[in-house]
């Protein structure tokens, strides 16, 4: 039961071929140094899910970067060139899921549902080859729920059970891929003694978190630098 | 008038269509202009990635990483707002608790389908929560210039681009005149730019009417 | 945007035959005072869709008493014996759901998720006339969201513009009615000013609720009493 | 025995069972009883109402009907406790994040699916989360007397009455003895009553064997 580990004692528990579920929006929110301890491991090929891929340079893109990412998927990568074109190269799949679907399908993951009828992206190219049903008279589309080996997650505060809050906007998907992982590792800005948590505040319940690391970047202005 | 202008007036048409009270969901671009002609009226703004509630730009000193909206510029929370995850944001957006989604737009056909996600003749890899808003907002009202920098007419018979979703938005608000959608076709509202119905039919490439506002509310 | 009202306000918009959700576990955070008014008031045949029908003589088990109630969409009404009697006689409709498919339900309902497929029930009698798919092996079945006209919410703690915050387990399932109805009501012990409650901690934005009044029941021990 | 003396033995048994950190819901009856017989093991209960750690019996100052249980008795919640809605509470029951689900039971049949929830010949009316919990959690435990207050086995060939789910239990835990289901049917791990398992067999009615735990592990 000792939840809270090393930072390197992270790439044991991902293995190649992987889907790894990660936060963040963009940079927001997202975990970077359990992203950055699998720059050195020699983990390859694996499948990530998360709304981007980080911002150039920056975050999920040093894994894109570094070869270790096979399949991306998420909402917006427009605006990330080099992803663009490593996908027009083929050397990048690429699976586009309408920002909220994504989300949706997450939470279901987590939740043992199988999947869902959703309304947005009926009649789009998004909609090819899914499944359309009309339920009390509305058009919807089906979608399968997701579900991943190893969850990246980053929390403002865990507790030593594992109990997990954000802050802010940093919330945005880590809640949910904290639920869908068979392995949830959270990186946090602080470390507090069981009981220190409003129960009432708590938004990740300790069952659901494996491992909980020390995050080694803190915040300046509009940049997560590394902490000395 | 400079393209600025124009950017200007039409979040300023667009202020006028929101009520005291009501949340709203910005796209980029032109309607994220809106708040500042928003006087004393009071409206709620949802980002996203997780906030209701979104404030003032912040000052150097407020800048903070985890605190951005969807367009991934910094910004702070007001008195009242309230922080979730994607997927409650997501749940208050395509269950209908959003009034009023304001979005840019390539192009609107006549019945008020909208193209505002994939940019022609590029790698179609982001769409972001445009389509859940489509599907999702109450109401939806288009904040655009009427003709993109090619010159061409943004509402359009048929959508050449491809379709954000089967739902048609409410209102478009462009630089020449404001546009509504109903079960009959496009209607124009208001004329803004100086100039008459048939040469803004003309301009369009589509025989526009006026709508007899006081039949169709 | 005057969303605080009086008790009295409640019936005018409630209509017969109309979907009624409403928080509560028993009596554990029962919006009583909203359930009440609705006594004095000439509505009739309401569906009502909340996990209990209260508990025998108090709660929703005096709107079926008043014969306010046509039909219950819930998960257990074992132990309110003149509700099993009632329903023997075909004077109650009941329409019997496992706690987690309900609340999936609602939430679903509330989230534009027009259904969805849950591992709950499989193989039961409850699943009878169920559309059953296989998901990557496991087997499923469908499940539509739940709606409602009008939810009653019983929350801890409302600021002047909506938003809510609960107490304990008393949450249970009135965050999921907060997003379900078309009316949305919500019954509090304090009115605070706005600014009051914490952004982290708010757990139905305002968004979701229309109205707020204050309500007439104080906790004693195991009960609600009314307040003189 | 007395009754409630085998009520007590199975819940120690059934404590055995658990390992320390693990997430644990408890039906009522029988179960309920087993945190008492835990000693310095460390289990974290919860309860379908939106509750995990639940702590010990209130005080009469304690008593708060907002803090409730799922079988609707006043609890308390230990530090490191969390609350969430019911929607949260069983996205973590039917999504696999509860260790183990000990639960009492009508029948259980030879491969291990359970009837549970609906007494036979009374009106159905209730279900709760006792189908969720037999669909979501890692493990079940039964925690029954073999025998109900007729005599008859409750471990029989084929369900008689309704089942609670195709998810078949790993254990159950009786007063007479502790059978396990696998794939190859049911196996005796542990006598726990004075008797060989020829006699309890026949008590059973069906030819019971024992495991040979090296090799089933």
């Amino acid at each position: 039961m000792r939840k809270v580990i090393q930072a390197n004692e992270v790439s044991n528990l991902v293995k190649s071929g992987d889907t790894l579920l990660v936060g963040g929006f963009g940079l927001s929110g997202s975990p970077l140094t359990l992203i950055y301890e699998l720059l050195h491991s020699d983990v390859s090929e694996l499948t990530v899910v998360s709304n981007n891929l980080g911002e150039d340079g920056l975050g999920l893109h040093k894994l894109f970067e570094a070869g270790k990412i096979k399949k991306m998927v998420g909402s917006f990568f427009s605006t990330n060139k080099p992803a663009v074109t490593a996908w027009q190269k083929g050397e990048l799949e690429i699976d586009l899921i309408p920002q909220g679907t994504l989300a949706e399908a997450i939470r279901a993951g987590g939740a043992g549902i199988g999947g869902f009828y959703t309304k947005t992206a009926v009649g789009t190219e998004l909609a090819e080859g899914k499944e359309e049903r009309v339920i009390n008279g509305e058009r919807y589309i089906f979608e399968k729920a997701i579900k991943g080996d190893v969850s990246f997650v980053k929390a403002a505060k865990a507790d030593k059970l594992g109990n997990l809050i954000y802050h802010t906007t940093a919330r945005n998907f880590n809640p949910l891929v904290a639920t869908a992982g068979k392995i949830v590792i959270a990186e946090v800005d602080e470390i507090v003694e069981v009981g220190q948590l409003d129960p009432e505040q708590i938004i990740t319940p300790h069952a659901y978190v494996d491992y909980v690391i020390q995050s080694k970047f803190v915040k300046q202005g509009v940049n997560y630098v590394e902490s000395r | 008038m400079l393209s600025q202008d124009k950017r200007h007036l039409i979040a300023k048409r667009v202020a006028e269509e929101l009520e005291e009270g009501q949340i709203v969901n910005l796209g980029i671009g032109i309607p994220t202009l809106v708040p500042q002609y928003l006087g004393e009226k009071e409206v709620y703004l949802q980002s996203e990635n997780g906030l209701l509630g979104i404030g003032p730009a912040p000052t150097e000193e407020e800048l903070d990483i985890d605190l951005m909206n969807a367009g991934k510029e910094p910004v702070t929370a007001i008195k009242g707002s309230s922080f979730f995850s994607s997927a409650d944001s997501f749940a208050l957006i395509r269950g209908g608790h959003i009034d009023v989604a304001i979005l840019g737009t390539l192009q609107v056909d006549v019945k008020g389908e909208i193209a505002n996600w994939a940019v022609p003749n590029q790698p179609i890899l982001g769409v972001g929560g445009a389509m859940d808003l489509v599907a999702g907002a109450k109401k939806v009202i288009i904040a655009a210039t009427l003709f993109n920098n090619k010159g061409e007419s943004k509402l359009v018979s048929n959508l050449t681009y491809k379709t954000s979703g089967i739902r048609r938005v409410e209102l478009f608000v462009s630089d020449y005149a404001v546009f509504k959608f109903t079960d009959d076709g496009v209607r124009v509202v208001e004329i803004i730019e100086d100039i008459t119905i048939e040469e803004l039919s003309e301009k369009v490439g589509i025989s526009l009417e006026y709508a007899e506002e006081k039949i169709l509310n």
